[in-house]
């Protein structure tokens, strides 16, 4: 079956490109924020590397995915990557069938307890990028609080999160902690949707939390809903995936994203030269793999010089985003924590994760998607207020 | 938790494409056209206006636009959008007596892919970096409140925070049950929809009102997809964003018994029940009953219909000939 | 004459029978200027060759070994719930809750995997999880069905909220049963140990549920055409008067009937979670409830007919998917053409149905 | 105007459906002020030549002229601005709509309901009629729709009225009524054509008798000097006789025993108050009533399809088994051979599905007695050939869905298929509604021919000179109680109308003064 796969495990081609071809899984098309991060970073990985790219978008979290991939082995792909958290099931059939193809897995949780020499997830630590925004929003809460406008107290950030899933705990704890590493009063309220796309979910979620007193919102859910709330409430918004100030100009302060080019391009390669691609990858800022460039006008000064210097103390490991110290849960610190890195149905810690004084997110070893699902102090959920 | 007050504003918002669906859906009906394509000509109405908002954006540039041309650009290209739809779906059913079902249907597979694929196109086109149009000079202008809405609290945010397409809505259907009730248009509409041979033979042009109101329908009904991209979303249009709304105004069509002016209530009604289960907590642990409460609107509906049912009257019923062609020398 | 000038040019009557080559070479003839209005628009829009655009239509569809198989497999569960909403509209009962009659047969078959499954026999499993998706289907055609007959309530808006009930129930049960928690997905069911994994026919993956619609498709046509059920379903729907009159008890006509359009559809269900998927998400039956509909009335509810008109739904659907690919046009455009497709078929009917005259001005001339 | 020249007057005519000839070459005068019976067989193209005239259909060829000016009418608006008005055949009302939203329809100019209810008004005063502006169709009575109808088509400014089959379903009280109106306008100078097949009416009401045959014209007759018999034999082509026999029942046994029957309708209103009466094996027993006293309502009592509130109804066979009916289900009343016949006013209504073809329509008769699952379909197809070869059905064949049949074919069908299940008892109403006078015999006689088979026959009917003729005995019904039961060979119709509308005919109040024109 893998006919195709067969030769492209050996190096490059006599042109000196990589003789290889690479299938891409997408959830939606590029009219998706989420998906058009992976197709522009595949694209451009692509054509770094000067191989053909061949994609199928639009391929649901089902059988159609395994039948995408199979699709995709049979065209000859040596390398099929697929971009949503539910193709991973399906990409684990196939990964089964075609031991001679490499597949990745973007969001991932299986790859380091399913022993497959061929299955591969993949991630970035995207919480970093979610600090530094919470840095430029803590910084603005600061200058708000000196403009008087609000008081100490009133600096409350609202969060549109998709579901209760470490990915979101993780992205709205960072960006809290962020916040508060230069706005020490700061506070948040969270509510979900229960989508990962609800436009109208998480435009009235945002209104909701603007309704509630927050003074500056982020979110993480993909549609425009929220910051067009923002927008229209004048409440100032962080924003993922891309930076929204052409929609939104006067609330815009600044986004982060994943850019996936570095990780296709680091495993395509290493697919093509048949050198083992890691089961678990974690791009990072230092990597380039964790994006935050753009600010909107309206920040407060010394925003972007702030970011910079925080961007380099995590990379040198002078800040460890998630540290014990910053943060108590249930009023104590965290000494020890039992994290559920495995998954299996029955929900229990079962790996140690604070290690050196900080939660050991994404950890080598571990898994690369997050695991961090702990609520700590000064965060309220909005649901849990039954 | 936040007061009813702030909830009425967020219910209407939610209402108003409802109700212009509704609207236009049931001057639609009253001609006997049964037009299940309801869904395809809101995305049209929408991206309609969309793409003349772009073009008219992008020729102003970077200056300003002139508000009257804002919303007048994107308003003809709508309208002009919405009637062409009609015209695909009156010439496919009146003139050549095409199944009702099969044609709204198939309107709506075109409606919505038209939608989807000259929006995406527009997003290529404006190269953003996140995939979505926005059209925030013009969009400013359709959103614009009125005068002393800031000025009056709660009076203001309940009754004068809303873009004129809302009002329009509102006095759109009650001009609409104006007309249906009260006039003698709306009596040969209505009969044209109960009894096409009756209304034939009294010496009414069944085809030009079947046409007339299917058009008319439309181009309401296309309002309402106009306002959610232009008003609600705040001039974003994202592909499949309008969701499936096209239907529940199709819905409301039979909730509201063919009346207009109670699709008003209506509209507002299933437009607060949509959101409410953002307004119920669920506790952490429980987030699965979320999606219960999202149930709500459509449990409301069902049991309203049932009840409603139960005193079946005759005036309550469709029009009786509803989804029906009409041929005049047929038997 | 002034009174003179309004005779119509067009005169419009009603033909008896055509022939049936007649009829077909209308239709095909309308599928013909339809993909050349498609090739000019196509042209127009995107730029792209028109007959390039066909080809890799022909290729999404049919282009390899797999592909072939998967369109039928498409084909098939069209076909199922077609057949299984075919059933309900011969008796004039709007079923458009296909999608609801669906989702709730996976939700019968997942629960069944995931609370039982590894712990009985495979082979009790897969009959409790027949049963379970064939009663919960059925549960779903009938509660709009008892209210239909009970108080004549509009089954259109009712079996249309039924579908967004069963969408929140599912939704619901996805969360409660998600793995990981909080990911909102559940994940295939039963990974590593198959358990209640729908049997493959002769090793092929792709083969039951076409052998299922084939069977299927020849009960529904039997059943409507040959047993007294069908016949009284007809009446029903005819004339309810009428089925009084000779004793047809309606009530329990209409509750029987959607019953078993439910469960058809509730077998679907089974055939996309156990069979397929092996797994449950609410998007499970990906707006075929609505899409079937289509196709039952394009074919005139005549099953067999229903095996063309799905296909041309399924092959346009699949060869969309590859202009996506091929071309990196957005998948929307595929349902443009397939809408401009089906405009020309439905209006094809007309040439079929009714004669033109066109008057010739004879008595003027005269004059 | 020349009083020599025709109001009115198509040359020439031609009309064809499909493969349908429904006209051919057809002339048509029509003067000022007089009446005009159209005559003609079912399907002898007498609607399709006055929807011509309405703007329905459109002339294949021929010429039609107004008031002397050619004239093309393509539309039913253009008919009406030459003031021509048609009352068609079936109702054109809107069922929700009230009189006087039915009766504006259409009309052109401002929108005025006062002045549009006062026109009303004056219109009725005027000829007569009787009509509430405010009352929703569908809660009329068929007579007061008919009413609704004419001023319409009066309101609408027409002084040229066709009125298509207009007394098949009024009660010769209301047929009466109507001729008064007919008469008045007449006297206004307005010119009316009348299609109807009951000979008496034109002797009474027409001037003028134009007979159409097989789509051709088939002769003209001056009113005053002809007869129903030459009429009818204009009609058919040939000699008929038009005489109904009565045969002397043979060995009459008790079959059914009806015991204060009490019927309540979903309104809540009573239909059938403490009915009683017996049927006699080989006798027919004929029911007469004005419409709505009950008779529908009864019959359906006994065939099991109507609730009874209280009640029995006792069935007799041939050994004198008694079996109880009421509580039975109708299926199986059925099969105990009790048939029921009813022609409703849309006859497609109950009994029959339009869409089905004949034979499918047999098998609504039969399908139950068959196989466990399966349906036979043999059994309704000889039945449907035995039933299109003994009444003479004119179909294209037995796939023919019957809902594109006449009118008269479709009731041929109804009362065929009744007969041909061999029933012991025959519950038939309204059997020769809207049916030709040939037609109208054959059914007579089919009739007759089960009531010799020893079968014990119900009939109600609204022509009592056919029920006196036909009928052993005449059971009258009031306002849901029986007024009397008679024999019919010695009752005189006078009587019987007096029974119609007071119980046990006692009080001679004015309303029965109706029935004495008869
Ligand atoms: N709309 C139509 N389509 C097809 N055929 C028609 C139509 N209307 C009338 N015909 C045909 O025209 C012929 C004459 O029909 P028409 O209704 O004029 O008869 P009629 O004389 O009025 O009969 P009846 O006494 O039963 O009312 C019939 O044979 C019928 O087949
Ligand atoms: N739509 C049609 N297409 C073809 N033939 C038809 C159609 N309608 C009627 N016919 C034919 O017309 C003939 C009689 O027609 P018609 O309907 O005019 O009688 P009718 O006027 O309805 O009778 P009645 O006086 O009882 O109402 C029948 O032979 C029937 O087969
Ligand atoms: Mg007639
Ligand atoms: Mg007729």
């Amino acid at each position: 079956a893998a006919s195709g796969a067969a030769d492209t495990s050996d190096a490059a081609g006599s042109d000196g490109k990589l003789n290889i071809k690479a299938g891409f899984i997408c959830l939606h098309d590029e009219n998706s924020t989420y998906d058009l991060n992976f197709i522009t970073g595949a694209k451009a990985a692509c054509e770094k590397l000067g191989i053909e790219g061949v994609f199928k978008t639009n391929i649901p979290e089902g059988q159609e995915c395994y039948d995408a991939a199979c699709e995709l082995a049979d065209q000859g792909c040596g390398y099929i990557f697929a971009d949503s958290f539910g193709h991973e099931d399906y990409m684990i059939e196939a990964a089964k069938e075609y031991p001679d193809i490499q597949f990745c897995h973007a969001t991932g949780t299986k790859a380091h307890t399913e022993n497959l020499a061929n299955f591969h997830n993949a991630f970035a630590s995207i919480y970093e990028g979610r600090y530094l925004s919470g840095i430029a929003a803590g910084m603005k809460l600061n200058e708000m609080i000196a403009d008087g406008k609000i008081t100490e107290d009133q600096a409350k950030i609202g969060y549109v999160g998709a579901f209760t899933y470490a990915e979101v705990i993780s992205g709205y704890t960072s960006y809290f902690l962020g916040a508060r590493s230069v706005c020490p009063s700061a506070t948040m309220e969270v509510t979900f949707t229960g989508s990962w796309y609800d436009e109208t979910a998480e435009k009235e979620g945002a209104n909701n939390l603007i309704n509630d007193g927050c003074v500056l919102i982020s979110q993480h859910a993909d549609s425009m809903g929220s910051p067009t709330a923002c927008e229209n409430a004048g409440v100032f918004n962080s924003s993922y995936n891309g930076p929204t100030d052409n929609a939104c100009p006067e609330t815009y302060i600044s986004y982060c994203k994943i850019d996936w080019e570095p990780y296709f391009e680091d495993s395509i390669t290493k697919a093509a030269n048949g050198e083992a691609i890691p089961t678990d990858y974690v791009g990072t800022l230092e990597t380039g793999s964790v994006v935050i460039d753009h600010f909107g006008k309206n920040i407060a000064e010394g925003t972007e010089e702030a970011v910079e210097a925080a961007r380099a103390d995590i990379i040198a490991g002078k800040i460890h985003v998630f540290d014990t110290k910053t943060f108590t849960v249930d009023g104590a610190e965290l000494t020890s924590y039992m994290a559920d890195v495995d998954t299996d149905a029955n929900y229990e810690g079962d790996h140690e994760v604070i290690v050196d004084g900080y939660f050991n997110e994404s950890g080598d070893g571990l898994r690369s998607a997050p695991y961090f699902d702990l609520q700590i102090d000064g965060i309220t959920l909005l649901d849990t207020a039954f | 938790m936040l007061g009813f007050l702030a909830f009425i504003p967020r219910a209407v918002a939610q209402g108003i494409p409802l109700l212009f669906g509704c609207t236009g859906e049931i001057v639609t009906e009253k001609s006997g056209n049964l037009n299940l394509g309801l869904p395809g000509v809101m995305y049209v109405g929408a991206i309609s206006g969309v793409i003349g908002s772009f073009f008219y954006e992008n020729s102003v540039g970077s200056g300003s636009v002139n508000p009257a041309l804002a919303i007048l650009i994107p308003l003809a290209c709508s309208i002009a959008g919405s009637v062409i739809m009609g015209l695909i779906y009156s010439f496919l059913v009146v003139t050549l007596r095409a199944n009702q079902n099969v044609t709204g249907l198939a309107m709506t597979t075109f409606g919505v892919g038209f939608g989807n694929f000259f929006g995406g196109s527009l997003i290529k086109l404006s190269r953003a970096d996140i995939p979505s149009i926005s059209l925030s000079k013009t969009s400013a202008c359709f959103r614009a409140r009125l005068p002393f809405s800031d000025s009056t609290g709660w009076f203001g945010d309940l009754f004068l925070s809303y873009g004129f397409l809302a009002y329009t809505a509102i006095v759109v259907a009650l001009i609409v049950a104006y007309v249906l009730k009260k006039t003698r248009i709306g009596l040969n509409l209505r009969a044209v929809g109960e009894n096409p041979s009756t209304a034939d033979a009294a010496g009414i042009n069944v085809t030009k009102y079947k046409y007339t109101a299917t058009c008319v329908g439309c181009v309401i009904a296309g309002l309402g997809g106009l306002y959610y991209v232009m008003d609600y979303a705040c001039g974003i249009w994202s592909n499949d964003a309008f969701g499936d709304r096209g239907w529940l105004a199709i819905a409301l069509v039979i909730f509201t018994l063919w009346k207009a002016d109670l699709g008003i209530l209506a509209s507002i009604l299933f437009g607060g029940l949509y959101i409410l289960h953002l307004y119920i907590p669920t506790g952490m642990d429980h987030m699965e009953r979320k999606e219960l409460y999202k149930m709500i609107p459509y449990v409301v509906t069902l049991v309203v219909l049932i009840i409603t049912s139960m005193r079946n009257r005759r005036e309550d019923q469709p029009p009786q000939s509803l989804g029906i062609n009409y041929f005049r020398e047929e038997r | 004459m002034d009174n003179k000038a309004k005779e119509p040019l067009i005169h419009l009557t009603k033909r008896g029978q055509i022939p049936l080559y007649k009829a077909i070479l209308i239709r095909i003839i309308a599928i013909v200027i339809a993909l050349i209005v498609c090739a000019v628009i196509t042209g127009l829009t995107t730029g792209i060759n028109p007959l390039e655009v066909y080809s890799s239509i022909i290729s999404g569809a049919f282009g390899s070994v797999r592909k072939t198989w998967i369109t039928f497999q498409d084909l098939s569960i069209l076909l199922i719930i077609s057949l299984a909403l075919t059933i309900a509209f011969r008796m004039r009962f709007w079923n458009i809750g296909g999608e609801g009659q669906v989702l709730m047969g996976g939700l019968g078959a997942a629960a069944c995997m995931i609370c039982l499954g590894e712990r009985i026999p495979n082979a009790v499993l897969i009959i409790l999880m027949i049963i379970s998706s064939l009663v919960l289907g059925a549960i779903w055609g009938f509660i709009p069905a008892f209210c239909k007959a009970v108080w004549n309530t509009n089954e259109t808006l009712s079996t249309l909220m039924m579908n967004y009930i069963a969408t929140q129930i599912v939704l619901y049960y996805t969360i409660l049963w998600e793995v990981p928690k909080g990911s909102g997905k559940i994940g295939i069911i039963n990974q590593n140990s198959h358990a209640g994994w729908l049997p493959q026919l002769f090793g092929s993956k792709y083969l039951l549920p076409i052998v299922v619609a084939a069977a299927v498709t020849a009960f529904t046509y039997i059943y409507i055409k040959y047993t007294k059920h069908g016949y009284e379903i007809r009446v029903v729907g005819e004339s309810p008067k009428t089925s009084v009159y000779v004793g047809i008890n309606v009530k329990k006509v209409i509750i029987r009937t959607m019953i078993l359009s439910g469960a058809l559809c509730g077998l679907v269900g089974l055939i996309l979670v156990a069979g397929i998927n092996h797994t449950l998400t609410p998007t499970i039956s990906d707006g075929r409830g609505f899409t079937a509909v289509l196709v039952s009335w394009m074919a005139q509810f005549n099953p067999f007919a229903m095996i063309a008109t799905s296909f041309i739904i399924v092959f346009m659907d699949r060869g969309a998917g590859e202009i996506a690919t091929s071309f990196d046009l957005n998948q929307s455009f595929g349902d443009i053409l397939t809408g401009i497709i089906l405009f020309f078929i439905i209006g094809c009917e007309f040439f079929v149905n009714y004669e033109i005259h066109i008057r010739n001005h004879k008595k003027e001339r005269e004059r | 105007m020349d009083s020599k020249q025709p109001v009115l007057s198509m040359r020439g005519i031609s009309k064809q459906f499909d493969h349908i000839k429904a006209n051919t070459d057809v002339d048509f005068d029509l003067y000022k002020g007089e009446i005009v019976s159209l005559l003609g067989e079912n399907g002898s193209g007498k609607t399709t030549l006055m929807n011509m005239l309405a703007g329905i259909y459109y002339p294949d060829k021929g010429q039609i002229a107004v008031r002397g000016q050619e004239v093309t009418i393509s539309s039913p608006a253009q008919a009406y601005s030459l003031g021509i008005g048609m009352v068609h055949q079936h109702f054109k009302l809107v069922d929700v709509f009230t009189a006087w939203e039915n009766i504006v329809l259409g009309e052109g100019g401002r929108y005025d309901v006062p002045r549009a209810k006062s026109m009303i008004r004056d219109i009725c005063n005027r000829y007569g009629f009787v009509v509430d502006p405010d009352k929703k169709i569908y809660n009329m009575t068929v007579s007061e729709k008919q009413t609704v109808e004419i001023v319409k088509v009066i309101f609408r400014g027409a002084d040229i009225l066709i009125l298509d089959e207009p007394t098949a379903v009024l009660t010769p009280q209301e047929c009466e009524r109507l001729f008064d109106v007919m008469r008045n306008m007449k006297e206004d100078g307005k010119s009316i054509v009348i299609i109807t097949h009951k000979l008496n009416e034109v002797m009474a009401i027409s001037d003028r008798v134009v007979v159409l045959r097989q789509g051709k014209n088939a002769g003209e007759l001056e009113t005053a000097s002809t007869n129903p018999q030459e009429m009818t034999d204009m009609m058919v082509g040939h000699a008929v006789t038009l005489d109904i026999e009565r045969p002397e029942p043979v060995n009459p046994r008790k079959r059914l025993v009806i015991k204060d029957i009490n019927v309540t309708d979903a309104e809540g209103v009573p239909k059938v108050r403490d009915v009683s009466f017996y049927m006699n094996s080989g006798e027919i027993l004929g029911i007469a009533g004005i419409s709505g006293s009950g008779q529908k309502e009864l019959l359906e009592a006994i065939a099991g399809i109507q609730k009874v509130d209280t009640g029995s109804v006792i069935y007799i066979d041939g050994d004198g088994n008694e079996t109880e009916l009421i509580g039975m289900h109708p299926q199986d009343i059925r099969e105990l051979g009790v048939a029921l016949s009813f022609v409703p006013e849309d006859r497609l209504g109950m009994g029959l599905v339009g869409n089905m073809d004949i034979s499918e329509n047999m098998m609504l008769r039969t399908f139950g007695e068959s196989h466990k699952w399966f349906t036979d379909r043999e059994k309704p197809r000889k039945v449907a050939e035995n039933v299109v070869d003994v009444l003479e059905v004119s179909t294209p064949g037995l796939d023919t869905p019957v809902r594109r049949l006449s009118g008269g074919n479709i009731q041929k069908i109804l009362v065929g298929r009744e007969i041909s299940s061999k029933p012991k008892v025959l519950l038939t109403a309204y059997a020769v509604r809207g049916l030709d006078i040939n037609s109208s015999y054959k059914i007579y006689d089919l009739i007759n021919e089960q009531k010799k088979n020893g079968v014990a026959v119900l009939f109600v009917g609204e022509d009592l000179d056919v029920l006196m003729q036909i009928s052993d005995k005449i059971m009258v019904l009031c306002d849901g109680r029986v007024s009397d039961i008679v024999d019919a060979k010695k009752v005189t119709k006078n009587e019987i109308g007096l029974l119609m509308t007071s119980l046990g005919g006692e009080e001679t109040i004015a309303e029965g003064a109706d029935s004495h024109n008869g």
